[in-house]
């Protein structure tokens, strides 16, 4: 490959590192010509014409792409799918042809003069691009970003602003096109809007699809790897033994393309590199920097003995007053209080369809309560989103296990953490001992057992050191030798100062737990007291077999605990 | 279940040898690359003397590029065939570019790096202004045989050439003929908005020659405009038929020009028309062509001239090209290498001249190249990097061109 | 010989396993009902026979031919209808839509007469056919769900939980209707949370707990306060 | 200016054939055929090139239409099937090698120069009160019009079509009932192909060729007018493609700059006041 080709290939590698940005989290953004015919044009002229330094043309290129980028990622956060698609696709157009009737950029004809960058200075500017994303994405920052792209519901009960994260990296994502555009107007010396099209946007595009969305390293072979394979497809007369053979098939070389793209998709449908192959290949890295990390963690000792609140005389944590909530029509939650203290463990039971799921949700902000008031410390939290609850103090786990496919277990444990910055919290590296995962601190959701990923879960959700927690059926689908780790790990929870709140159907499983039983049927609390009390209450028992009573259609229908396979849809 | 994952097993086998293979190809790339059309007469002594030809035979341009590949390699095989230039044979390396001004850049920084001696190409105007702004760096002379957008040589400063006429040579030529033909003093003039070739014509060449010739142009200050990839043109005729002028300046690629000439056919329009030479093309004689009148178009090869040199060098290109009749630009990359070779000859360049030396010898005996018989007509630089060239001026009448 | 036969099937979500080592055999003309809690693997189990899951080991027969690895679209060709939980009609298309889905290989000659049998059993879908099925009430839905099953004239239905979700007494006539079908020579398998309505339809019961068979028994020799039921429903000490 | 309304519904009519296939592909698998633009400039070149100078116009129409569909039905067998239908994003990607593939296979065969219609299109036309009016326009308006009108009756009335629209909304559910699913991909893909093929054989019969670097961009405007349309709504996909057919006409009557961003921008405004397009169903 020529000196000429590999400073493309450069440059294509740049972009292909702007685009993964967007990507992780799932916004499959298709504008990215248009910000790159920006930072190419931006630079050509602070250069050409107000004669700059390179180094401030190009920032000026990424700066106007960044600020272009800004309007359109609002737009972009509230559009899903092939909505999203189609509107970046029609924001790259615009911005083309606004280009193109620009006289004073030479419009349609195009715009020279730019000084020229020699291939050293594209491979310094590449490095530090490539640096700064792997610093990024191995950031906190990162793993919000990373988060996003599976579940945003999940994403905000992790403490995660799941709309400033899609609009920082569609902006940072910009800016980093923008520098690509300002090499290929600096190396070409000649650019055009022509050079900008939908055809650039989706090249760019497949150098991340089919190099892997999910690693940085997928974007890079993505990108090295179809550019070489088009510069090499054009000499294929060299070969050594076939070449003159197959010689009439340089001219040939896009069908080649196609049928290539075409292949990998069927063969690897998540791309070359998934995060699979990105986590065992950066092993040797990630124990480095995990040594050089562990110093920096501020490890504070268990508070061994919390003042196990043998009596009331706890402070009240949480307060639920008189909440109410309705699905179209059906009252499923009516008038429910309870109050929680400090370090105390709750069970709250019902059979299926009695509106404990919606109480959880209401109470974790997934979705706001219609009636009644939900107080944090005294604090009014009502109003406020699930991702500012979770940082606030109120944790939650969700009643099909719900992680993040592309998070390491290290990785999501670090998530929750991040979510409690300014309490004092135990490190992660004791938490993923107490959880019994320092082992599978690599490991995917996908390698461990449903146990396993329950723990990481409520580990998520407790790394935060927050005043709540609330587990909803962690037990289901669970064997009886699994279920009763799970009971010594939620027991473990009150011991570091985290009160909890078990919801479950399992009788055994939630008299074993909570020291204080709260009971709903039909959305409204019908007993409370210690388990043995509560068994004793008629309406308890009835409300149980429910022979006579007929059983609403709970919104969550038959849950085996078992993670819904959550099909990738485009519509929504 | 079972069908498709041993489907996924093979794959990737297959793609990894595909891989393979390319990854020999990939690294062999260094040294003198594309594919070489040897020297065909057996044993001269001499080093091969070689030309770069870049070229489109994979995208936009296909159709133009494989008929110019086809007449370079005419060109370098007939002077082989008569011993060469100073006893060393012609060496010719092609480049495919796809009509991709960055893959223009990396050909020729690829070619100047291979030794080449002079360069012919690159087809398209878009690629020739990127390849013109590299040539200073490269040092190689640069000769064009297709682009003529006005003014594109001095980004060169010097090593840049164009065997073709420019938009102001060919129009100060073929307006006051067409205006004369036609009795027209006003025009109105409608082009592509979105194609650089024909906006650069309308806005810059059609307008200060109309000046100077007197022709008054009724919409200059907000000409008809129109979009690559179009395919209705009612509504533009109509605005067309709307204006009035005596006459009308249409510059647009061939598949627009068809498109055009159909609608104005439709609408009834009888006007006198003068286009741009690239349309002069098959796809647009044949296409929209066939059904309009008094289209004249300037262009630089005239394929049914009586010239017995000419009729010889089209029946060769017809038994060579897959689509006969050729592409007019191809006779330019004819001629380039024919004077590339009569340079080369006086100054005494062969194989073993070196590089550097042999590129600036060039350079200078192409600049003072004059009157040079081609088979496109006389062709003379003299001082200047853009050849005057001879121009037949045709009239397409329902899709036969005949000359004025 | 038994119209349906399962043979020690096993069913693997990932590192779940929703069913474990069950075997069951029923005979043509009876009926079945599969008890067992929330998470139990009552719809894994029903689920398979339709085809919807996989089955990770063992084997399914129907009339002595091995279907288990049968797509469900084949399977329902040749007699399998399963009414899906939470009934899964098409909200948008009309109730006459639905039921033409339900007999789409009974060809156009036959299909008024189909049309009527179901209409007859459930008069309700009559007078809303031209409706969208989205309009109908839970229990009206679940009858729509039950006869576009019917269409297709199936020799073994299953159903998912047909009573969840209905007033009591929707389901109870949902249950009536079911029981007047199974004289016609119908196969029934339902799958039921409420003990109760599945004792008065069904010959046998088998009863689940974590995916393994815990009991099968007569319906007769059961009633709602047996031991081993409400072991296998609340767990073991809480009967105390 | 009725010239000018005239035109574009014309034009209109023709963006909205072509929408239509990608809406009923869309609307029915929840995936995108991103081959579909490719597909209607193949069948028009293709259909030109076999059809000899002496045929009668009407079989390049049949051959462009047989094309269409046997290439889209393609697109199912080489990409939906073996990629998974349950993979929108891997899909959409192999169906843009798949395009790359059959227009760079075009583009090596026929050159990348229009292809010029061999046959002679009846050329009637007359003037009603001052506008311009083509027989030829006037019967692909007619053709678009009886096409428009057979597929809506197909999707609403075939027992075929109920599938289809089942499909769209519970898959598993279309399957438990024995309805042959692999079938009703293929069926659906080949009509949307066959429709791509009609609106590629109604511009040749206006335009007398195609050119081949023009599948990229036509396919993009569907896209956009399905969009605009709202995802799955064929309605949506009729009155978005006549829409834009007239907004295109006006603009260039009035010489508005930005001719060719008209399609993005109408997009963006519609996505600005609805995130799903003017009919797009509800869907989450």
């Amino acid at each position: 490959m020529s000196e000429a080709s590999f400073v493309l290939l450069v440059i294509n590698v740049v972009a292909a590192v702007g685009m993964h940005l967007v990507y992780v989290t799932g916004q499959l953004n298709l504008g990215q010509a248009g910000f790159l015919a920006i930072g190419a044009y931006v630079t050509a002229v602070t250069d050409a014409r107000l004669d700059w330094p390179l180094p401030l043309s190009l920032l000026a290129g990424a700066a106007a792409a960044a600020v272009v980028a800004l309007p359109v990622a609002f737009g972009a956060a509230r559009l899903r799918g092939v909505y999203l698609i189609m509107g970046t696709l029609a924001v790259g157009e615009i911005v083309r042809v606004t280009i193109g009737n620009l006289e004073s950029v030479g419009d349609v004809q195009g715009f020279s003069g730019q000084s020229g960058i020699d291939p050293i200075s594209v491979y310094v500017v590449a490095v530090l691009i490539l640096a700064g994303a792997l610093a990024l994405m191995t950031s906190a920052t990162g793993l919000r970003m990373r988060s996003v792209f599976d579940d945003a519901d999940a994403a905000s009960a992790a403490g995660v602003a799941t709309r400033s994260v899609r609009v920082l990296a569609v902006v940072m994502s910009a800016a980093v096109v923008g520098v690509a555009g300002g090499l290929v107007a600096e190396w070409s010396l000649f650019i055009s809007p022509r050079g900008f099209g939908v055809e650039q946007s989706f090249e760019i595009a497949l150098y991340s699809l089919v190099g892997g969305v999910h690693s940085l390293i997928g974007a890079l072979v993505g990108a090295a790897g179809i550019t070489w394979l088009l510069d090499g497809l054009k000499d294929i007369g060299d070969l050594p033994f076939i070449g003159e053979s197959v010689e009439g098939l340089a001219p040939w070389r896009l069908v080649i393309y196609g049928a290539v793209v075409l292949l990998l998709m069927v063969a690897r449908p998540e791309g070359l590199i998934t995060r699979r192959l990105a986590l065992t290949a950066t092993r040797p890295l990630r124990r480095g920097r995990r040594r050089w990390l562990a110093r920096a963690d501020r490890v504070q000792p268990v508070p061994a003995t919390a003042a196990h609140p043998a009596s009331g005389d706890a402070a009240v944590v949480l307060e639920v007053d008189a909440v109410g909530h309705a699905f179209g029509g059906v009252q499923a939650l009516s008038g429910v209080s309870m109050t929680i203290r400090a370090g105390e463990s709750i069970a709250l039971i019902g059979a299926n369809g009695a509106g404990k799921s919606t109480l959880v949700n209401v109470v974790a902000g997934l979705y706001p309560a219609q009636q009644g008031r939900v107080r944090l410390n005294g604090v009014e939290i009502t109003g406020l989103p699930a991702h500012r609850r979770t940082r606030a103090g109120v944790a939650r786990t969700f009643q099909s296990v719900r992680v993040f496919a592309h998070l390491t277990v290290e990785e999501t444990i670090r998530l929750g953490h991040w979510a409690g910055r300014g309490r004092e919290r135990e490190s992660v590296e004791r938490l993923l001992e107490s959880l019994g995962l320092l082992g599978r601190r690599d490991a995917l959701p996908s390698e461990l057992t449903l146990a396993e990923q329950r723990r990481l879960e409520i580990g998520r959700a407790i790394a935060a050191a927050p005043a709540v927690v609330l587990l909803d059926e962690p037990s289901a689908g669970m064997n009886d030798q699994e279920r009763e780790e799970l009971a010594e790990l939620i027991r473990s929870v009150p011991r570091r100062g985290t009160a909890v709140v078990l919801v479950d159907h399992n009788l055994d499983f939630a008299f074993d737990i909570g020291e204080r039983v709260v009971v709903l049927d039909f959305g409204a609390v019908i007993a409370t007291g210690s388990p043995a009390a509560v068994m004793a209450n008629p309406r308890v028992r009835d409300a149980y077999l429910g022979p006579e009573a007929a059983a609403h259609d709970s919104p969550t229908g038959d849950s085996t605990g078992v993670p819904e396979q959550r099909p990738e849809r485009l519509d929504r | 279940m079972a069908r498709r994952s041993a489907l996924r097993r093979t794959y990737p086998l297959t793609i990894l040898c595909a891989a393979l293979a390319l990854a020999a190809s990939g690294c062999s790339g260094d040294d003198p690359s594309g594919s070489e059309v040897g020297p065909t007469s057996a044993g001269t002594e001499g080093e091969p003397i070689s030309i770069g030809l870049v070229t489109d035979l994979s995208g936009r341009f296909v159709s133009f590029g494989k008929d110019i590949e086809a007449a370079t390699n005419l060109a370098v095989e007939r002077i082989n065939a008569d011993g060469g230039v100073n006893g060393s044979m012609l060496e010719l390396v092609v480049e495919d570019t796809g009509g991709e001004p960055e893959q223009a850049v990396t050909a020729v920084r690829d070619l100047a790096e291979d030794g080449v001696f002079a360069i012919s190409g690159p087809l398209s105007s878009g690629e020739a202004e990127t390849v013109y702004a590299q040539a200073a760096q490269v040092m190689v002379p640069i000769m064009s045989g297709t682009a003529n957008k006005d003014g594109i040589t001095e980004l060169g400063e010097g090593w840049t050439f164009l065997n073709q006429a420019t938009n102001t040579a060919l129009y100060t030529e073929a307006l006051p003929a067409w205006m004369e033909e036609y009795g027209v003093s006003t025009a109105a003039l409608v082009y592509d908005a979105e194609e650089p070739v024909s906006a650069g014509a309308a806005m810059g060449a059609i307008p200060a020659v109309a000046a100077d010739v007197g022709l008054e142009i009724v919409n200059a200050d907000s000409p008809i405009t129109f979009t690559r990839g179009q395919t209705d043109f009612a509504t533009t005729v109509q605005v067309i038929g709307e204006t009035d002028a005596d006459g009308l300046i249409i510059m647009s690629a061939p598949t627009e020009a068809g498109l055009i000439a159909a609608e104005l056919a439709r609408q009834g329009e009888t006007r006198p028309i003068i286009g741009h030479p690239s349309q002069g093309s098959q796809s647009f004689f044949e296409g929209g062509g066939q059904e309009i009148t008094d289209w004249m178009l300037p262009l630089i090869f005239d394929r049914d001239s009586t010239e017995p040199e000419v009729q010889e060098f089209v029946s060769a290109m017809n038994e060579v090209i897959a689509a006969p009749p050729l592409v007019a630009e191809s006779a330019n990359y004819y001629d380039s290498i024919f004077m590339l070779a009569e340079v080369m000859r006086d100054a005494d360049i062969n194989g073993s001249t070196p590089v550097e030396e042999a590129r600036e010898t060039i350079r200078a005996g192409l600049l003072d190249l004059s009157d040079f018989p081609g088979v496109t007509g006389t062709i003379s630089f003299a001082g200047n990097a853009e050849a005057t060239k001879t121009i037949h001026l045709v009239v397409v009448q329902n899709g036969e061109p005949t000359p004025l | 010989m038994a119209l349906l036969e399962i043979d020690d099937l096993c069913v693997r979500y990932g590192h779940v396993s929703a069913v474990e080592g069950v075997s069951l055999t029923v005979e043509r003309g009876s009926a079945v009902a599969i008890l067992g809690r929330n998470g139990a693997g009552k719809s894994s189990l029903l689920n398979t026979i339709a085809g919807l899951v996989r089955a990770s080991s063992g084997s399914v027969r129907w009339d002595g031919a091995d279907i288990t690895r049968l797509a469900t679209a084949k399977r329902a060709r040749r007699g399998v209808s399963l009414v899906p939980e939470g009934k899964r009609i098409f909200p948008a298309l009309t109730v006459a839509e639905n039921l033409r889905l339900g007999g789409f290989h009974v060809d156009r000659s036959l299909l008024p007469s189909a049309v009527g049998r179901i209409h007859a059993l459930f008069p309700i879908l009559a007078e809303r056919s031209s409706q969208p099925a989205g309009q109908l009430s839970g229990g009206q839905q679940q009858m729509l769900a039950i006869g576009r099953a019917l269409m297709a004239e199936p020799t073994l239905l299953l159903l998912d939980e047909p009573s969840t979700g209905l007033a009591p007494k929707i389901a109870t006539e949902v249950y009536e209707r079911l029981a007047e079908l199974r004289t016609t020579g119908l196969t029934l398998v339902v799958v039921e949370q409420q003990i109760d309505r599945a004792l008065t339809l069904a010959d046998d019961v088998i009863v689940l707990n974590l995916g393994r068979t815990v009991l099968t028994e007569r319906s007769a020799a059961l009633s709602r306060d047996d031991a081993r039921i409400r072991a296998a429903y609340i767990g073991a000490e809480a009967t105390t | 200016m009725t010239q000018v309304l005239l035109n574009g519904v014309l034009l209109g009519a023709t963006y909205a054939l072509l929408a239509v296939g990608y809406t009923l592909v869309f609307g029915v698998m929840r995936l995108l055929t991103l081959a579909h633009g490719q597909i209607f400039m193949a069948a028009g070149v293709v259909s030109l090139v076999i059809t000899g100078p002496g045929t009668p116009f009407w079989v390049a129409g049949v051959c462009a239409v047989a094309i269409g569909a046997g290439l889209s039905v393609l697109t199912d067998l080489l990409c939906f099937r073996p990629v998974g239908y349950h993979r929108p994003i891997p899909a959409a990607v192999a169906t843009i090698g798949f395009g790359l593939v059959i227009h760079n296979v075009i583009v090596q065969l026929y050159g990348s120069n229009a292809v010029g219609a061999p046959f002679e299109v009846p050329r009637a036309d007359f003037t009603v009160n001052g506008v311009l009016v083509s027989v030829v326009q006037l019967v692909s308006l007619l053709i678009t019009a009886v096409v428009m009108v057979a597929t809506h009756l197909f999707v609403n009335r075939t027992k075929w079509g109920v599938a289809m629209r089942a499909f769209s909304e519970d898959p598993e559910a279309v399957a438990v009932l024995g309805v042959p699913t692999r079938w009703l991909s293929a069926l659906t893909l080949g009509i949307a192909g066959a429709l791509a093929g009609l609106a590629s054989f109604l511009v040749i019969l206006r335009v007398t060729s195609v050119s081949p670097s023009s599948g990229l961009e036509i396919g993009l405007i569907g896209l956009a007018i399905m969009t605009i349309g709202g995802l799955g709504s064929l309605p949506g996909a009729m009155a978005a493609g006549i829409a834009l057919g007239v907004l295109e006409s006006v603009a260039d009557y009035r010489g508005f700059g930005f001719q060719a961003a008209v399609p993005w921008l109408l997009l963006v405004v519609v996505l600005l006041v609805r995130p799903r397009g003017l009919l797009g169903a509800r869907t989450s």
